[in-house]
C-alpha cells in the first residue's frame, strides 16, 4: 500500500514537472488558434482556424524557419559527429593534458553568450570570411559541441570498457569496433545529444544575431517581429515544428520497435535500441592488477 | 616498425580522436575568446578607440562596480538550480525506472520547451504570471502573494522562468546517472525508503551524485549568464550580470569592461564548481560531471 | 565632465591633420577590429561632437550635390528591413512594374545589432551587400555623419517632394540627400482609462506619484529622458548632452522612488493590455492595434508634446545598385503605394496623400487619429536629437546606470 | 617444470621456448609510480590450464591483459607461439578473452555475439553459422541463440563469453575471474565444466583467481604471484607441500610458520633450532640458500600429530611443546590451536577418530606435537604476511 503510494505520488509529482514544462508551450500553440483583432496577439479573442489557413503566407518566415531547421540539422550532424569522438577519446583513454582538455570543453558553456558572439564575429571580419548560413553554422557547432560532449560522455562512462576490449579481442580494429559496438551502445546517449543540440541551436538568438549576416533565422525574425507585434502565424509555425519533431519521434520509436522485434525473432538485424542494462552484479574489482 | 614509434602512434590514437572537434573549439571558441582576454585589458573609450594598457583596473572596477549583479546572478541561478533539483530529482527517478515504453517519449516531452522561441516562451510567461491572471489571483488567495502583490516584475518571476529555461539540463543529466544505476540496488533502496528516509538519503542520492553535479553544472552555468529572464520578466532591481554584460556591448560599446565581466563571471563559476566538487567529494570535477 | 574633455581633446588632436589623420584612423580601426570583438568602436573618432559634424555636413552636403547615378536596368539587388515592415505584395507590383528582382531581407531586429554586424566592413570601405538599409534616426545619423551611406540622387527621386514637410529637414541631413523616412512612430502617453479612472493628457503623469509603481517607461533614452525634457519645456531635437543626461538622472530619480513598475523596450505592450500597469510609455503605432484587444488603452500625443520616431531608408557606402534603391524609394513614395504600406503596418506615414487613400479604401484606418494625427499635433511631435556618437554612448552610459545595466 | 623461475629464468625460459604457446620475457607493467608487474618471466605450455593466483592488486590481471594486449608492457616483450607479439594489438593477437564483467555486446543477440569474432574474419557465412551453433552446443547455450545478453542469467552469460572466445578457437584462452561473479553452486558446476571444456578442445587456458580452491580444481599449473612477482609456479601438489616462500605457504591452504636458525646439512638431514631453543629437522634439499641463515620453518596442520606431555614421539619426529587454546570439532577433523613456549599459535588438524575431542587434549592441556621432519618445510623469515 505504502509502495503503491509513493508510486502514486511521483507519478503525480513527474506528471507536474512535465505540465509545468508544457506551460508555456500550451500558451503558444493555443494563441496559434486565436482570433486576435489587433496585430498583437496575446489577449484570447476565440477560436479561429484562420491562422492555419496560410501558415506559410509570408516567405520570410518561411524561409527564416526553413533556415533554421537547416542550420539546426546541420550543426548537430557536426557537433554530435565531432562531439562523439572527443568524448570518446576523454573516456577511453588515459593521457597527458585530458583534464586540462575536460575543463576546456566545459568554458563555453560559462562564457556569456554575447561575448562569444562577438568575439567570434570578430573572428569572422579579420579573416574576411562574410557572416551568413556558414558562420551561423560554425557557431553553432561551437557551442553545442559542449553540450553534445558532456552528454555523450555520460552514456559512454556507464558503458563497461570491456565491452570495447571484447570487441578488439575478437579482432575487431578501432573503426570496427566503434561501428559495431561502441556506437549502438551509446546510441541513446547520442541520440539525447542530437535532440538537445538540435534543441539549442533552433533556439539560439544571441550568438545568430552577430553571425547572422543577411541570412534570418526563426529567432531573429521573431525577435525582430516583436517591433510589429508577433504575428499568430509564428505561433502555427512553431506548433507544426513541435509535432513535426514529435511525429518523427515517435516514428523512430516505431522503426526502433519493428528493428528490435525483427531482431528477436532472428532476422538478424542490429537493433539501435536501448537495453537495460545486465542485471549481474559485478563485486569490487577484485584484481586490479 | 619499431616498438618506440608504434607506441608513440598508440599515445597519440586519442589526440586523433579528439583533433576536429579541439581545432573547431580552439579556431572558433578559444582564439576569440583569447581576444577578448586582450580586450578586456585595454583602455580608452568607444570614441577613440581602444588601446592595449594591461588596465587590470577594469576587473577591479567592474567588480566594485556590478558585484551586486554578480552576487545576483550566483543567487538567482543558485535558487533556481536548487529548485530544478527538487523538482527533476522525482522527474528523472519516474523516467529512469517507472516510464517504461513512454520513457524516450517522455524524454523528448522534456526537451521540447527549446523548439519554441525563447522569445514566444517569455512572452507566455508574461502572460501566466500576469498581475490579473488566473495564477497570481490564485496564490493570493492562498496567501503566497499579498492582496496587492504581484508575480510579474519580481525576484520569484525572474527565478521562475530561468528555472525553467534551465529544467530540461538538470533532468538529462539526472536521468542518465540514475538510468545506470543498478536497478537492483535501487529497489533495495527504495524498499528500504519506506521504512527509512535516511536509506534513500544514503543510497539513491548518493549513487545519484554525479548526475545531480552534472545537472547543476548545465543549470548553474548557463543561468548565471543568464539575461532574458531579467529583462523581460524582471525589474532593473533584478537585472543580473548578463544584462550588464549585454548592455556594456551593444548600447554602451564598453568592450573592456564587457569583456572584464564576462572573465570574472567565468572565474567565479569555475571557482563555484570547484568548491562545489569538493563539497560533493569528486576528486576530478569533470570526471563526476559526466 | 572630465571624460568628455578626454574624448574632445582626444578629437581635436586626431583632427588636426585630417589627412594624416584619416590614415591612421583606417589603420587603427583594423587593428582595433582585429582586437575589440568587431563591434562598434570605429564611430571613433569621425564621430562627434557638434563642431565636427557641422564641419562634415558642410562636406557631406558638397558631396550629395554632385551626385548622379544613371538610370540601368534594376537588375537583382538588396532591400535590408525589419521584419513585418512591409506589406510583401508592394514588392511584387515593384518587380512587375520596374523588372528586376528585389531581394527583401527582413535582417534588422536591432539597430545596435545590426550595426555590430556591419560596422567592420563600413569601415573598412568595403560594400556590406545590402542597397537600402532602414535605420532608427540615432543609428542613421551616425551613419550618415560617419560617411557610411551614399548620396541619393534626388533626380531619381521626384517623388520625394512627397515628404511630410515637418520631417524634411532633420539636423544630421538637413535636405534629406542621404536618407528618406520610411515609417515614422511617436512615443508618447499609453494608459488604461478603466485604471486611471480619468484621461490623461500631461507627461506629468509619468511620474505623478499617484501611478506609483503602475508606469512603465521606455529604456531607450532618446524617448523617455526626450519626453521628460518635454516636460520641461525643453527641445529635444535641439537639446545638448548636457541636458538630456539631466534627464536621465531625474527619470534615473524617480525610478529609485519606485515610480516606474519596470523599463520596457518593445515589450511593455503586454504589461499594459493586461492591466498590470496603468500608464506606459509607448509607441502610438502599437496602441492602434491594441486597442483592438483592450479597448479602454488610450493614446495620447501629451499636450507638451511627443517624440517622434524615424526609420529611414539610407543607402550604404558601396552599393551596388544606388539607381534601383531610388527608384525603389520613389516607389514607395508614391502616396498609392505608400498608403498599402501604411494600411499594412498602421504607423505614421511620411508621405502626404496617404491619408485621402486610405479614407478612400480603408477608412477605419484613415480615420485614425493615431495614424494620421493631425497637424497640430504633428507640429507637437519632436525628432531625436543628433548626437555625436561620443554623446550618445554618454547617455547609453548614464542610462544604463539608471536601468541598473 | 613447465614453468621458469625468477631465480633462474634463462635456462628454463631457453629450454621450453619451443614448447611454449605464451611467453613473457622479464615484462614490466608501471601504471605512474605504481608497479603493477614486476620483471616477469613466464612461459605456458600449449594444450595446459593455467592459473595465475593471487590476492587482489598482485598484478595477475595486468599481466593477463597484456597477453591479451590490452595494456602495453612498460618494458620486457610477449611472445605467442614464439612470435614476438608485443607491440601487435589485441585484435591481431591470436588469443581471446573471456572477461570478469563478460563484456558481452548487450545489443547483440547470443548467437551473433558467438558469431562476432568469425565476422571479423571474413569467414563464410554458412561456416559461421556452423561453428556458432557447434559452439553453443557444447556450452549447452542451443536454444537461447536469439536471446539477448540481459535475458540470460549469470552463469548462462559466462558461457556465452566462453562461446565467443573459444568459437576463434584461439591460441590460447584468458580467462579474466570469469566466476568471480557467480554464487558458490554454480561457481563449482561452471569450475567442472570449464576443465571439461577445456580438456575436450585442448587449448591452452589462461585463468585469472584469487580463489585458491578454484585454481587448485582446475589448474595443471598454478602460477602464484604477489606485488607483481611470480612467488612459485608449480602443480598444486608442488606449492602446497613444498611452497617456496612465506607467502606461497600461507596463501595456498593453512600453515605453521616458526622463525629458526638454519644450521649446517648434516647428510638427509638439516638442524633447525627455533628462536625459542627447540631443534628440529628438516630435509637437507630443501634448504637451498637458505643454509645457516635466519628462515622460517612450516609444517601443515594436518601432518603434525598431538601427544600428551608424557607421550613417546616417534623416532627422528620433530617435536614442539605447548598449550591447548582452542579445540574445535569439524565433523571429519578436530582442529586444535595450540600457543608453543615461543609463543606461536600452531593449528594442528586431527582426525576424528575417537568420535569426540579427546579429553587428553582440552583446553588448557599441555601437549606434544610431533611431525615427520619430511614434512616440515623452510621458507625465508618474514616475507610477507
Amino acid at each position: 500500500m505504502n509502495a503503491r503510494v509513493r508510486t502514486w505520488m511521483l507519478g503525480i509529482w513527474s506528471t507536474a514537472a512535465i505540465l509545468y514544462l508544457f506551460i508555456p508551450i500550451f500558451i503558444v500553440v493555443l494563441f496559434s488558434f486565436n482570433d486576435n483583432r489587433g496585430r498583437f496577439n496575446f489577449t484570447w479573442n476565440g477560436f479561429t482556424l484562420r491562422h492555419w489557413a496560410h501558415p506559410f503566407r509570408d516567405p520570410d518566415l518561411v524561409t527564416a524557419l526553413r533556415n533554421s531547421i537547416e542550420i539546426g540539422l546541420l550543426s548537430t550532424a557536426v557537433a554530435v559527429t565531432l562531439g562523439t569522438f572527443l568524448a570518446m577519446a576523454l573516456v577511453r583513454y588515459r593521457f597527458r593534458g585530458r583534464g586540462a582538455i575536460d575543463l576546456f570543453v566545459f568554458l563555453p558553456m560559462a562564457t556569456p553568450e554575447v561575448v562569444m558572439g562577438a568575439a567570434l564575429l570578430a573572428l569572422f571580419l579579420v579573416f574576411n570570411v562574410s557572416t551568413g548560413f556558414v558562420t551561423i553554422l560554425i557557431a553553432h557547432v561551437m557551442f553545442c559541441l559542449s553540450y553534445v560532449v558532456v552528454t555523450v560522455r555520460a552514456r559512454l562512462e556507464g558503458m563497461d570498457p570491456h565491452i570495447e576490449e571484447a570487441a578488439r579481442d575478437l579482432g575487431a580494429g578501432e573503426m570496427t569496433t566503434f561501428w559495431k559496438v561502441t556506437l549502438p551502445m551509446i546510441a541513446p546517449g547520442v541520440a539525447a545529444a542530437g535532440v538537445l543540440a538540435f534543441a539549442l541551436s533552433v533556439d539560439d538568438y544571441v550568438i545568430t544575431s552577430f553571425n547572422a549576416g543577411q541570412t534570418q533565422t526563426f529567432p531573429l525574425f521573431i525577435f525582430g517581429a516583436t517591433r510589429q507585434g508577433v504575428p499568430a502565424e509564428v505561433n502555427v509555425l512553431a506548433t507544426m515544428l513541435l509535432i513535426a519533431v514529435l511525429l518523427l519521434m515517435g516514428l523512430n520509436v516505431l522503426l526502433q520497435r519493428r528493428l528490435s522485434r525483427r531482431d528477436a525473432s532472428g532476422g538478424g538485424a542490429e537493433a539501435v535500441e536501448e537495453e537495460p542494462r545486465p542485471m549481474v552484479v559485478t563485486p569490487a574489482p577484485s584484481a586490479a592488477g | 616498425m619499431s616498438a618506440i614509434s608504434l607506441r608513440w602512434r598508440r599515445s597519440l590514437l586519442p589526440w586523433w580522436f579528439m583533433a576536429p572537434a579541439l581545432i573547431w573549439l580552439i579556431v572558433f571558441f578559444a582564439v576569440p575568446l583569447f581576444n577578448q582576454l586582450n580586450v578586456s585589458l585595454m583602455s580608452g573609450n568607444a570614441d577613440a578607440g581602444y588601446h592595449s594598457t594591461w588596465a587590470f583596473h577594469t576587473y577591479w572596477d567592474a567588480i566594485r562596480t556590478y558585484h551586486v549583479q554578480f552576487l545576483r546572478s550566483l543567487e538567482y541561478a543558485a535558487i533556481a538550480t536548487v529548485i530544478d533539483l527538487i523538482i527533476a530529482f522525482p522527474l528523472a527517478y519516474f523516467l529512469a525506472f517507472r516510464a517504461g515504453r513512454w520513457r524516450n517519449f517522455l524524454l523528448l516531452l522534456v526537451i521540447m520547451p527549446f523548439f519554441v522561441s525563447y522569445v514566444l516562451r517569455t512572452v507566455a510567461w508574461q502572460l501566466i504570471l500576469n498581475d490579473n491572471g488566473w495564477v497570481a489571483d490564485r496564490l493570493r488567495d492562498i496567501g503566497l502573494v499579498s492582496q496587492h502583490g504581484r508575480l510579474l516584475a519580481t525576484s520569484t518571476a525572474v527565478i521562475t522562468g530561468i528555472a525553467y529555461n534551465f529544467l530540461p539540463f538538470m533532468v538529462l543529466p539526472l536521468y542518465v546517472s540514475l538510468e545506470r544505476m543498478d536497478r537492483r540496488l535501487l529497489e533495495a533502496a527504495t524498499d528500504l525508503y519506506a521504512s527509512r528516509v535516511t536509506a534513500f538519503r544514503k543510497v539513491t542520492v548518493p549513487l545519484a551524485i554525479p548526475g545531480i553535479f552534472a545537472g547543476s553544472l548545465l543549470c548553474f552555468i548557463p543561468a548565471c549568464g543568464d539575461y532574458v529572464n531579467a529583462a523581460l520578466l524582471g525589474t532593473s532591481r533584478q537585472y543580473m550580470i548578463g544584462n550588464v554584460v549585454q548592455s556594456k556591448y551593444l548600447d554602451v560599446l564598453d568592450y573592456p569592461t564587457a569583456a572584464a565581466l564576462s572573465f570574472i563571471l567565468m572565474l567565479l563559476i569555475l571557482v563555484g564548481i570547484a568548491l562545489y566538487g569538493r563539497v560533493l567529494g569528486s576528486r576530478n570535477l569533470m570526471e563526476a560531471a559526466a | 565632465m572630465s571624460d568628455r574633455e578626454k574624448i574632445e581633446s582626444a578629437l581635436e588632436q586626431f583632427f588636426a591633420d585630417e589627412r594624416l589623420s584619416r590614415r591612421r584612423f583606417l589603420g587603427r580601426g583594423a587593428s582595433l577590429g582585429l582586437m575589440a570583438g568587431g563591434l562598434a568602436t570605429a564611430i571613433s573618432a569621425c564621430g562627434s561632437i557638434e563642431g565636427v559634424t557641422k564641419r562634415r555636413l558642410g562636406a557631406l552636403q558638397q558631396a550629395a550635390a554632385g551626385v548622379n547615378h544613371p538610370k540601368v536596368p534594376i537588375g537583382t539587388w538588396e532591400f535590408s528591413n525589419w521584419p513585418l515592415y512591409i506589406d510583401k505584395k508592394v514588392l511584387k507590383t515593384f518587380n512587375q512594374r520596374y523588372g528586376g528582382t528585389v531581394k527583401y531581407v527582413e535582417d534588422i531586429n536591432d539597430n545596435y545589432e545590426f550595426f555590430g554586424k556591419v560596422r567592420q566592413q563600413l569601415q573598412d570601405g568595403a560594400p556590406i551587400g545590402r542597397d537600402i538599409v532602414v535605420l532608427t534616426d540615432y543609428m542613421a545619423s551616425r551613419w550618415v555623419s560617419s560617411g557610411y551611406t551614399m548620396p541619393i540622387d534626388r533626380k531619381n527621386v521626384p517623388n520625394g517632394k512627397n515628404l511630410t514637410a515637418t520631417l524634411r529637414s532633420p539636423g544630421w541631413d538637413p535636405k534629406r540627400q542621404y536618407s528618406l523616412p520610411w515609417q515614422t512612430y511617436a512615443t508618447g502617453l499609453a494608459y488604461n482609462v478603466k485604471l486611471t479612472g480619468r484621461e490623461l493628457r500631461s507627461i506629468r503623469e509619468f511620474f505623478n506619484p499617484e501611478w506609483k509603481g503602475r508606469v512603465t517607461v521606455l529604456s531607450d533614452w532618446h524617448d523617455s529622458a526626450g519626453l521628460a525634457m518635454l516636460m520641461r519645456g525643453i527641445d529635444p531635437t535641439t537639446a545638448t548632452v548636457d541636458r538630456y543626461l539631466e534627464a536621465i538622472d531625474y527619470v534615473g530619480q524617480q525610478n529609485s522612488k519606485g515610480q516606474f513598475r519596470r523599463f520596457t523596450g518593445n515589450d511593455y505592450t503586454t504589461d499594459l493590455t493586461k492591466g498590470n500597469v496603468a500608464i506606459a510609455m509607448a509607441y502610438s503605432g502599437d496602441v492602434v492595434q491594441l486597442q483592438s484587444d483592450n479597448p479602454n488603452l488610450r493614446f495620447v500625443f501629451p499636450e507638451e508634446g511627443a517624440m517622434l520616431a524615424i526609420d529611414n531608408m539610407m543607402i550604404p557606402e558601396k552599393a551596388a545598385h544606388p539607381y534601383a534603391a531610388e527608384v525603389m524609394m520613389n516607389f514607395v513614395y508614391e502616396p498609392e503605394i505608400a498608403a498599402r504600406i501604411c494600411d499594412y503596418v498602421n504607423y505614421i506615414s511620411p508621405v502626404d496623400g496617404v491619408r485621402e487613400i486610405l479614407l478612400r479604401t480603408d477608412p477605419g484606418v484613415g480615420r485614425n487619429q493615431l495614424i494620421f494625427p493631425d497637424k497640430a499635433t504633428l507640429e507637437r511631435c519632436h525628432g531625436y536629437p543628433a548626437l555625436s556618437s561620443g554623446d550618445e554612448l554618454l547617455c547609453n552610459q548614464a542610462m544604463a546606470k539608471v536601468t541598473g545595466a | 617444470m613447465a614453468v621458469s623461475e625468477p631465480t633462474a629464468p634463462d635456462a628454463v625460459a631457453s629450454a621450453a621456448a619451443s614448447e611454449a604457446d605464451v611467453r613473457l620475457d622479464g615484462v614490466t607493467k608501471r601504471f605512474g609510480e605504481m608497479l603493477a608487474v614486476d620483471d616477469l618471466t613466464l612461459s605456458i605450455q600449449r594444450g595446459h590450464f593455467y592459473a595465475l593466483l593471487g590476492p587482489s592488486g598482485c598484478g595477475k590481471t595486468t599481466t593477463l591483459r597484456m597477453i591479451g594486449g590490452f595494456e602495453d608492457p612498460t618494458g620486457g616483450r610477449v611472445y605467442l607461439g614464439g612470435e614476438d607479439v608485443t607491440d601487435r594489438p589485441s585484435h591481431r593477437r591470436d588469443v581471446n578473452t573471456v572477461f570478469q564483467s563478460y563484456a558481452l555486446f548487450p545489443h547483440l543477440s547470443v548467437e551473433r555475439n558467438v558469431a562476432f569474432g568469425l565476422e571479423r574474419r571474413k569467414i563464410g557465412r554458412a561456416e559461421v553459422r556452423r561453428r556458432v551453433g557447434e559452439m553453443l552446443e557444447l556450452v549447452q547455450l542451443g536454444p537461447l541463440a536469439k536471446r539477448k545478453p540481459a535475458q540470460l542469467s549469470g552463469g548462462q552469460q559466462q558461457r556465452v563469453a566462453l562461446a565467443r572466445a573459444l568459437v576463434n578457437r584461439p591460441r590460447a584462452l584468458l580467462l579474466d575471474e570469469p566466476l568471480g561473479a557467480l554464487d558458490l553452486r554454480l561457481r563449482r558446476q561452471l569450475q567442472i565444466e570449464l576443465k571439461r571444456i577445456q580438456q575436450e578442445v585442448g587449448i591452452t587456458f589462461v585463468h585469472v583467481t584469487h580463489d585458491q580452491e578454484e585454481a587448485m580444481t582446475m589448474a595443471d599449473t598454478i602460477v602464484v604471484m604477489n606485488r607483481g612477482r611470480v612467488e612459485q609456479a608449480g602443480t598444486a601438489e608442488q606449492l602446497y607441500e613444498l611452497p617456496r616462500t612465506a607467502f606461497v605457504a600461507s596463501f595456498l591452504g593453512q600453515s605453521n610458520l616458526i622463525d629458526a636458525r638454519v644450521g649446517a646439512a648434516d647428510g638427509a638431514r638439516t638442524p633447525v633450532e627455533t628462536h625459542d631453543g627447540a631443534r628440529l629437522q628438516v630435509p637437507s634439499d630443501r634448504v637451498g640458500a637458505l643454509a645457516g641463515e635466519q628462515a622460517s620453518v612450516g609444517v601443515r596442520p594436518e601432518k603434525m600429530s598431538l601427544l600428551t606431555p608424557e607421550g613417546i614421539a616417534p623416532d627422528g619426529a620433530n617435536v614442539l611443546r605447548g598449550r591447548v587454546v582452542v579445540a574445535s570439532f569439524l565433523g571429519v577433523s578436530v582442529q586444535y590451536l595450540v600457543t608453543t613456549a615461543g609463543g606461536e599459535e600452531l593449528t594442528v588438524i586431527a582426525q576424528n577418530e575417537a568420535g569426540c575431542a579427546p579429553d587428553a587434549f582440552a583446553v588448557g592441556r599441555e601437549v606434544q606435537l610431533c611431525w615427520d621432519p619430511r614434512h616440515t618445510f623452510v621458507v625465508a623469515r618474514g616475507a610477507d604476511e
